[in-house]
């Protein structure tokens, strides 16, 4: 097993990230990895990730609200029915605001448990390569390569704009 | 296409865009605040924590003796704590209006100003939900309003606007939770990262282990999308679930298809004028200039400006179809609301509602933040005499002409709302100076944005 | 065993099941059961056990019958078999039981020490005080001993003239504040009789009142009622829909007015005259019907200075109305006139006129039988006061009357009772008189004790006692008997151990009159169970006696610069013994629809010419004395008088009288109503309170009205643009069983208000005080709703008892957020207290406000909780509450049907209301019994159905009311 | 921090301990009752075969069953007064120097003011005594043996096919 080394380079300017992660990503060297402290699309576009899967969650969570919804509501006029100024037992227009709040309710729920999970929250350890001052102004990108390749990642990196880079040897 | 803000902005200079501004200081200005406040501070904080005590204790006494200590009566069954309910739910409105709706429209000034009106959301909900069981006669069964296992089978009416509103609002409390915890995670990241001891702890609860990778980035970018598109509906829905309190009955001024969004846009009218009162006085405390420019106030008046006309076409249409159906309560109740007893609340909700917002079509008044102050201040007083007018002002003129009395508020009603105030006030300023006010990440991402824009004008006028 | 045992201990096991006076929830239910000793064979804990007995509210001496729940009276109704109440009750018989348990009612002896103040004495202490007293005022002289108490019974009479020969005297004045002398003595005049006569208003088609409050406190209001409701229910005569046509002659427009078709206001104290004036007129249009067998000229010569014009200017009205009224009168197939209390003049022309039109012996009767019921004649009072002021009484004993209160100032009673040696006082709540006793005796309440009472010639009726004995109180006539027994060595002065005995005596002589046949216990037991004694009573006949008529008399006139002041007893509070009842404060008056004070009602025009507005505190000064109390601006008044209802202004008489309102006969000449007054604004305000807030209608459907023509060809008033047929958006639910409803005849209903106290005492229901009721928190479930009708069009007033109307779509039930609200498998509109959380939306949603809201935990200072009525809940602080048509009544009868132990027919069930109602307006039953009587009613009015707000609403209400008859003014 | 939670906790549970024994459930039954004379259901009901109603006898005409007269209790042990049956009935009264002759018995069984309740109905139904009460028969001291709440009364009305409607009890 060969050494593996893991080089951050961090960025001031976006841009810059931007295109050294494409190249990167176009070189096809290493496993990339990137800091941003506030969303862009450009650095998104260069990662070229996945949708998340958190829409599904959303939806399962949804279409449970609506069910859960009409079995509360329809069901409990049943269970003690009760007769209510000359509407039938199980209303279902005025039932229809209870289906709503819920499907809000726990599609939101689903959402955020979605995020949790899928992006392995709460997590207690930092990712590998994180530094500070990426949460604040700076971007970083961490490439994770084999020892042959990471002179050549440093000076893709330098030559993208990177302010600092630093390597370091990691565990197989 | 949005227009840039240079022609969306014509009179003030580009100075007063926060465009200048470093990623640096973006975050320099927004952690200053969360530097340990000063003797004042507390002072304040302990002030509105009194207002607090006061309002709990004459809620205290009310529950001991029985709402007789409140000025209601038959046929103003609902009076001041309703309409201090629908105030809070309004003001709450805004929050998410600016933080989701706008957010959906891509709007970029809303980014320095969103955190504190999605806070004041969570807190206004808070208060307002206060309201409904400090107003119960029992308020010790509040529970029953909710389904839950019991040996009788028995379960609330799922027909009852009153449920619907125990769901929309819970909802929407626990949604807004969710979506302002969400939105603070990558700031409480940077503030973790920024402190030290006990502070580094808090953050990092709140933080989540929050680093900005971009596999973080794009679960949360997905969430917080996600999160704002069932925000949308459910802003809408609840306060037309607020609304329903009353339409849904049949008493005249109350029973009528065009309040829910004549609720919406009361609530957004007067949870913005809201968010322009708090932040006029926070920009000067806090020292925010840089953060929150002239610019970002005069689209929050554009839209206070918007609402309003809204608003007023909501008061004409409802007295118009009184007119025009001929029905004759309905009638006898907008005659009775403009010239009965209540009148002189009635034309002082007018004035402020739709007259003095008027004002604001002039730029000059839309920058100049003393005027704008006072303007909001005047835009509150209107929305709370509204809800009181619809409320209390429709019970007293009903269907039996017999049963009409006039309804005063009493000292424990006065005590409670001035508590509710010192209660929201106080849970909004623990929190700006405690949790990120300023969304410091979306600050640098509208940053971005205006850089860029301005970059395309200027090409396009070489 | 000892009965005094057993006695207490059902009274604990009362305690333990009646424990429905606890919070829901809150205190903790009874924790003991304490059981008979012997149980009593009459009851049976958790049922309620009757008693017949006889009101004393008022003279009328109505039947009744009250409800007892393990040894206390709880409820007080009608007895049905009774010809005066005939099963109904009006509010201050009602409102008896607030009497019986009222919490200032004297609870043992108490003498007075020289400095005023009062301390508790023993019974043993008390008697040997009062019979040494007595002794010595015995020995001192002749008639040196006063009885002065109301008029009694025959037994009670007996006893009280046995116990005051013992000691050495006659003296005994039987004191009615509002005697009706003028009645008795017109009647002497007339017919040379000493009764007064009896009428048969339903017997009439044409009724002339002049003065007279026959359904608010005239004679016998409820019997008056229940005929002119028969008078003025709709019929066919001669294919013709008619109804009786009723005219006041009065002041001010009362309930009595209210009712009629037409209301000729006068100046007061003019009514007389303008009755003479319509006998006079009656003579010269020679309407004088000859089989009455009057000589026209007897009576043109005794009308002679009763011109109709000169008595028309001086009332205030035309001549020609008089001249039409006679006309009315005499030409209708039957007719009655009536007059006021304390007007000779008006008696005698009233009688004459009823005469001279032929109804002599039809609408207006005298009893062949003795009147048994003793009134003294206003001189022999002021002579009984002269006589203490002169210092010739040493001992007064002075029981149930009030005369500090009720003869005015100029009379001099308060200073002659200090000229007294010693003043006994024996009575309930202790009141202004009691002030001034030397001892004080707390003695039994009517429903109490052992008595009879004979209301009227030929009316002879029993009291018993039916309730255990709330305080350490005694019956008056066993207090008495003891008095002889303990000071005269001879047995002989009264042959009677105690007032039970006395009382069997009275009536082994009545049995003999009534059915010699009958062994005594038998009819003993018969009358005991009915109340007394039922014999269609001997009209005599009468004619009228020319010789005895007298001079002609002479209008009297009043000055025309000043008021005339007419008092007038207030309907519930009567002559001010009703004012420590807080039902009876708390009840609005029907027509100012005002609570808990008295007034000044004046006439708004006058008011402003006087620079006096709504509540400013008035003064009024008359030659008698002065008087300050608000003003109250009402347009039914003549404008050149003003009016004060009697019955406020104790400065003694409990919690609930003290400080309200001002006593008129603090201003009014000795025996007279009517006098002049001047009137001086001053800066003091003073709020008058009302539950009503509005008098105007708006046009509203609420109140619906018929004219008589439309009735007769069978038109519906309706709306210009009536409003489309409703659109129902769900199958109608369908009722297993039954489906209660009810149907209100609102031509009947006078808004005597009887129901709502009915209700009060059915219920539960907490009284809320002034303040309550001016915070808009009043709780009757029933009220009665008062408008006034557009000028010149409709009745002369709107009203209409509401209630909850028990819709079949309630608005109120889809907004429970918790089901407290929800319409019940038999058609009510459930209340369930214990669910209720108290978001109070229903109250909201509720298009009749008929929700009631506990704004705090209701209470009842001890004992006046021991009326309450354990089978309903009492409601706690926080919990909405409503009509509920009875439920409890329902619900008995129900599982009584269920059990197989009564059926469940047609009229088992009467609410309250319905039961109490002297115009017998309320009938209730089973929608779904075509056959039932409330459906017949609604069918055979079917022109006259309609429901409150139904068309607007579609509420569906199971309530449906009878429009209210009118004719068009000017109509008749 | 787990100082603070411990503390959070125990102030918890605390108030929770503290509301549940504050707080009334009337419709609880009480076991812990203790009569003030010893008398046994088994032994009368029981051992003796005595009818309910015959000491209960309003039961079925009555909404209240009724605790029988001491009438009642003499005319048995009177009548066995030379078996010495009368010493144990007429005990509460010459240990005690209360009131005589008044017997103070602790309710068993309450139920609160809200709900009506009427004993004459269930009787009629052929609901037996025991359905409710338990096997009082062979109680010597009655302790009560189900929980009388709302859903104990559903139940078997809906078995039943009685009335479920709110108004059948409470009103």
């Amino acid at each position: 097993m060969s050494e593996i080394i893991r080089i951050v380079g961090s960025f001031a300017d976006e841009e810059q990230c931007a295109a050294s992660i494409e190249k990167l990503r176009h070189l096809n060297i290493g496993k990339v990895t990137a800091f941003v402290p506030f969303p862009s699309e450009r650095i998104s576009e260069a990662m070229q990730l996945k949708r998340s899967p958190v829409r599904a969650w959303v939806l399962c969570g949804g279409i449970s609200g609506v069910l859960t919804g009409f079995a509360l509501t329809v069901g409990t006029s049943f269970t003690y029915p009760h007769h209510v100024g000359g509407m039938p037992l199980a209303s279902i227009t005025p039932y229809v605001v209870i289906m709503f709040e819920l499907l809000i309710l726990f599609g939101a729920l689903c959402g955020v448990t979605g995020f949790l999970v899928n992006a392995r929250f709460p997590r207690f350890e930092p990712v590998s390569g994180y530094s500070p001052k990426f949460a604040s102004d700076r971007f970083g990108v961490v490439v994770t390569c084999e020892a042959a390749e990471a002179e050549r990642v440093e000076a893709i990196l330098r030559e993208a704009g990177a302010e600092e880079v630093t390597s370091e040897s990691v565990q197989g | 296409m949005a227009r840039t803000p240079e022609a969306a902005y014509p009179v003030a200079g580009r100075e007063q865009l926060p465009v200048e501004v470093t990623y640096a200081e973006v975050d320099q200005e927004a952690l200053r605040l969360l530097q340990p406040p000063g003797r004042i501070y507390w002072y304040g904080v302990a002030f509105l924590a009194a207002l607090v005590v006061a309002g709990a204790a004459a809620w205290i006494r009310q529950i001991y003796t029985g709402l007789g200590v409140t000025g209601l009566q038959m046929p103003e069954m609902w009076a001041t704590y309703i309409t201090n309910f629908v105030f809070w739910v309004g003001i709450a409105h805004c929050g998410t209006l600016i933080s989701a709706i706008l957010y959906l429209f891509r709007s970029r000034w809303r980014t320095a100003v969103y955190r504190a009106a999605e806070a004041m959301t969570v807190f206004g909900v808070f208060t307002a939900g206060l309201f409904p069981v400090i107003h119960l006669g029992r308020p010790w069964f509040f529970y029953w309003l909710a389904p839950y296992p019991n040996e009788r089978w028995l379960q609330p009416n799922f027909r009852s606007p009153l449920v619907w509103d125990f769901f929309a609002v819970s909802t929407y409390l626990t949604v807004s939770i969710l979506f302002l915890l969400m939105g603070m995670v990558p700031d409480a990241a940077v503030a973790r990262e920024a402190s030290t001891g006990w502070r580094r702890k808090f953050y990092a609860i709140f933080s989540l282990g929050w680093q900005g990778t971009e596999e973080q980035w794009r679960h949360f970018s997905m969430v917080y999308l996600l999160l704002a598109g069932l925000a949308t509906p459910l802003v809408l829905s609840v306060h037309s679930v607020v609304s329903w309190d009353f339409a849904m009955s049949q008493l005249p001024g109350w029973h009528s298809t065009i309040f829910p969004p004549y609720f919406v846009a009361g609530a957004i009218f007067s949870g913005l004028a809201m968010v322009i009162t708090l932040l006029i006085p926070m920009r000067r405390w806090l020292k925010l200039e840089r953060v929150l420019t002239l610019w970002h106030f005069d689209n929050l008046a554009k839209v206070v400006l918007l609402t309003s006309i809204i608003v007023t076409y909501a008061y004409i249409v409802e007295a118009f179809m009184a007119w025009y159906s001929g029905d004759p309560f309905e009638k006898t109740t907008f005659y009775m609301r403009a010239f009965g007893p209540y009148g002189h609340l009635f034309w002082l909700m007018v004035l402020c509602n739709c007259i003095i917002p008027l004002f604001l079509f002039s730029p000059r008044i839309r920058t100049n933040l003393p005027l704008l102050f006072i303007i909001s201040i005047c835009v509150n007083i209107g929305m709370w005499l509204e809800r009181f007018v619809i409320i209390a002002v429709s019970l007293s003129t009903n269907f039996m002409p017999s049963q009409w009395q006039l309804y005063r508020p009493s000292l424990t009603e006065i005590t409670i709302t001035v508590g509710s105030f010192g209660w929201f006030l106080m849970w909004f300023t623990l929190f700006s100076r405690h949790l990120p006010v300023i969304s410091m990440t979306e600050v640098k991402e509208g940053v971005v944005w205006l850089k860029k824009a301005i970059r395309q004008e200027q090409a396009k006028a070489a | 065993m000892d009965q005094k045992v057993s006695r207490r201990s059902f009274l604990k096991l009362a305690a333990a099941t009646g424990a429905a006076a606890a919070i829901p929830g809150c205190q903790p239910a009874a924790r003991h059961l304490v059981p008979y000793v012997v149980p009593d064979e009459n009851v049976t804990p958790g049922l309620p056990t009757f008693y017949a007995t006889t009101c004393a509210e008022c003279p009328a001496g109505c039947g009744m019958i009250a409800r007892n729940r393990e040894g206390r009276v709880i409820k007080l109704e009608g007895n049905p078999l009774d010809p005066i109440g005939g099963g109904s009750l009006c509010a201050r018989g009602q409102a008896a039981l607030q009497g019986l348990y009222n919490p200032d009612r004297l609870a043992a002896p108490r003498t007075r020490s020289g400095d005023g103040r009062s301390s508790p004495i023993s019974w043993q202490s008390a008697m040997a005080q009062l019979i040494s007293q007595l002794k010595a005022a015995a020995s001192a002289g002749k008639d040196r001993v006063l009885f002065f108490g109301p008029p009694q019974g025959p037994t009670l009479r007996k006893i009280t003239e046995a116990w005051l020969k013992a000691y050495n005297s006659q003296r005994l004045v039987a004191y009615e504040p509002i005697s009706y002398q003028a009645i008795t003595e017109a009647a002497q005049r007339c017919f040379g009789r000493s009764d007064k006569p009896v009428y048969q208003l339903d017997a009439a088609e044409v009724l002339v009142s002049f003065g007279a409050d026959f359904l608010e406190t005239w004679l016998s209001p409820v019997e008056y009622t229940r005929q002119y409701a028969s008078f003025r229910a709709p019929r066919k005569t001669d294919g013709k829909t008619t109804m009786g046509f009723a005219v006041y002659v009065g002041p001010r427009l009362n309930l009595t007015a209210a009712n009629c078709d037409q209301w000729l206001s006068v100046r007061p104290g003019t009514e007389g005259a303008v009755a003479m004036a319509v006998l006079n007129a009656v003579v010269e249009q020679g309407l004088v019907r000859p089989e009455s067998g009057l000589d026209p000229n007897v009576l043109r010569q005794l009308t002679a200075n009763f011109g109709p014009d000169a008595i028309a200017q001086q009332a205030g009205i035309s001549a020609e109305a008089i001249r039409k009224i006679a006309k009315q009168l005499a030409q209708a197939k039957s007719a009655v006139a009536l007059a006021g209390a304390d007007d000779e003049v008006g008696q005698m022309a009233a009688m004459l006129l009823n005469a001279a039109t032929g109804n002599l012996g039809v609408t207006m009767k005298f009893i062949d039988a003795p009147e048994l019921t003793r009134v003294s004649t206003w001189s022999e009072v002021t002579d009984a006061v002269k006589a203490m002021r002169e210092g010739a009484i040493d001992v007064l004993f002075v029981s149930q009357v009030n005369p500090v209160f009720t003869i005015p100032p100029e009379v001099g009673v308060a200073e002659a009772l200090k000229r007294v040696k010693f003043v006994v006082w024996a009575g309930g709540v202790p009141d202004e008189t009691a002030e001034f006793a030397h001892l004080l005796l707390p003695i039994d309440h009517p429903l109490e004790a052992w008595d009879d009472v004979s209301p009227r010639p030929g009316v002879m009726r029993l009291r018993q006692p039916v309730t255990r004995r709330v305080f350490d109180s005694r019956a008056l006539g066993d207090l008495l008997l003891d008095c002889i027994a303990q000071s005269s060595p001879t047995p002989s002065a009264a042959p009677w151990k105690n007032s039970l005995e006395a009382l069997k005596a009275t009536w082994r002589d009545v049995q003999n009159q009534v059915a010699p046949a009958v062994p005594f216990d038998q009819f003993w037991t018969k009358a005991l169970s009915e109340g007394g004694v039922y014999v269609e009573p001997k009209v005599a006949s009468v004619t009228v006696n020319v010789s005895t008529l007298g001079e002609p008399p002479k209008p009297q006139v009043l000055a025309d610069d000043s008021f005339a002041l007419t008092c007038f007893p207030h309907i519930f509070l009567y002559d001010g013994r009703g004012a420590d009842k807080p039902w009876l404060q708390e009840i609005p008056e029907p027509v100012s629809q005002i609570v808990w004070d008295n007034w000044l009602e004046i006439h708004p025009e006058t008011a402003k010419r006087l620079d006096i507005d709504e509540g400013r505190v008035v003064e009024v000064v008359t030659k008698s004395g002065r008087i300050a109390l608000a003003a109250h601006l009402s347009s039914r008044i003549h404008p050149q008088a003003v009016a004060i209802p009697i019955g406020q202004g104790h400065t003694a008489y409990g919690r609930y009288a003290v400080g309200r309102g001002a006593n008129p006969w603090q201003a009014l000449p000795a025996g007279r109503f009517v006098t002049a007054a001047q009137l001086r604004p001053t800066q003091e305000r003073y709020q008058l309170v009302s539950p009503l807030s509005g008098g105007d209608m708006m046009g509203r459907p609420i109140v619906e009205t018929i004219s008589l023509e439309q009735l007769e060809r069978g038109i519906v008033p309706q709306e210009e643009e009536p409003y489309p047929e409703p659109y129902n958006m769900f199958e109608p639910y369908q009722y297993p069983k039954h489906q209660w409803g009810m149907t209100i005849d609102l031509n009947a209903c006078t808004g005597c208000s009887a129901c709502v106290a009915a209700c009060y005492a059915e219920n539960n229901i907490p009284f809320v005080g002034k303040e309550g009721v001016a915070h808009s928190r009043i709780m009757s479930w029933i009220r009665i709703e008062r408008y006034w009708p557009e000028e010149g069009k409709g009745p002369l007033m709107l009203k209409m008892p509401m209630l909850c109307q028990q819709c079949g779509q309630a608005p109120c039930e889809p907004v429970c957020p918790v089901f407290a609200a929800y319409h019940t498998e038999e058609g009510l509109n459930g209340q369930i207290y214990n669910r209720c959380i108290g978001t109070r939306y229903c109250s909201n949603n509720c298009p009749y406000k008929v929700r009631r809201f506990n704004w705090f935990a209701p209470s009842w200072p001890h004992p006046l909780q021991l009326q309450l009525n354990p089978d309903v809940t009492v409601r706690g602080a926080g919990v909405m509450e409503k009509c509920t048509f009875c439920i409890q009544r329902i619900r008995f009868a129900e599982m009584q049907d269920l059990t197989g132990q009564q059926r469940l027919t047609d009229g088992a069930i009467v609410p309250a209301c319905a039961q109490s109602c002297p115009a017998k307006a309320i009938t209730f039953g089973d929608i779904k019994d075509e056959n039932s009587a409330m459906m017949r009613r609604r069918k055979e009015h079917a022109l006259r159905n309609y429901r409150a707000l139904d068309q607007y609403l579609n509420t569906q209400p199971a309530i449906v009311y009878l429009r209210s008859i009118y004719r068009e003014r000017g109509e008749g | 921090m787990r100082r603070t939670i411990i503390a959070i906790a125990v102030v918890l549970v605390v108030g929770a301990v503290g509301t549940a024994a504050v707080s009334q459930k009337p419709w609880l039954p009480r076991p812990d009752v203790v009569q003030p004379i010893p008398f046994s259901h088994r032994i009368h009901a029981g051992l003796h075969h005595i009818p309910c109603q015959y000491c209960h006898e309003y039961a079925r005409r009555s909404p209240t069953s009724g605790v029988p007269p001491v009438q009642r209790c003499i005319g048995c042990h009177g009548t066995l007064a030379q078996k010495g049956a009368l010493t144990p009935v007429t005990r509460p009264w010459t240990d005690h120097k209360g009131a005589p002759l008044e017997i103070r018995w602790n309710r068993v069984y309450t139920l609160p003011d809200f709900v009506r309740f009427a004993h004459f109905p269930h009787i009629h139904a052929g609901i037996a005594c025991q359905s409710c009460h338990g096997p009082v028969e062979t109680m010597d001291r009655v302790v009560p043996v189900y929980e009388i709440n709302m859903g104990f009364c559903l139940n078997c009305h809906a078995q039943k096919r009685a009335s479920t409607d709110c108004v059948t009890c409470h009103y």
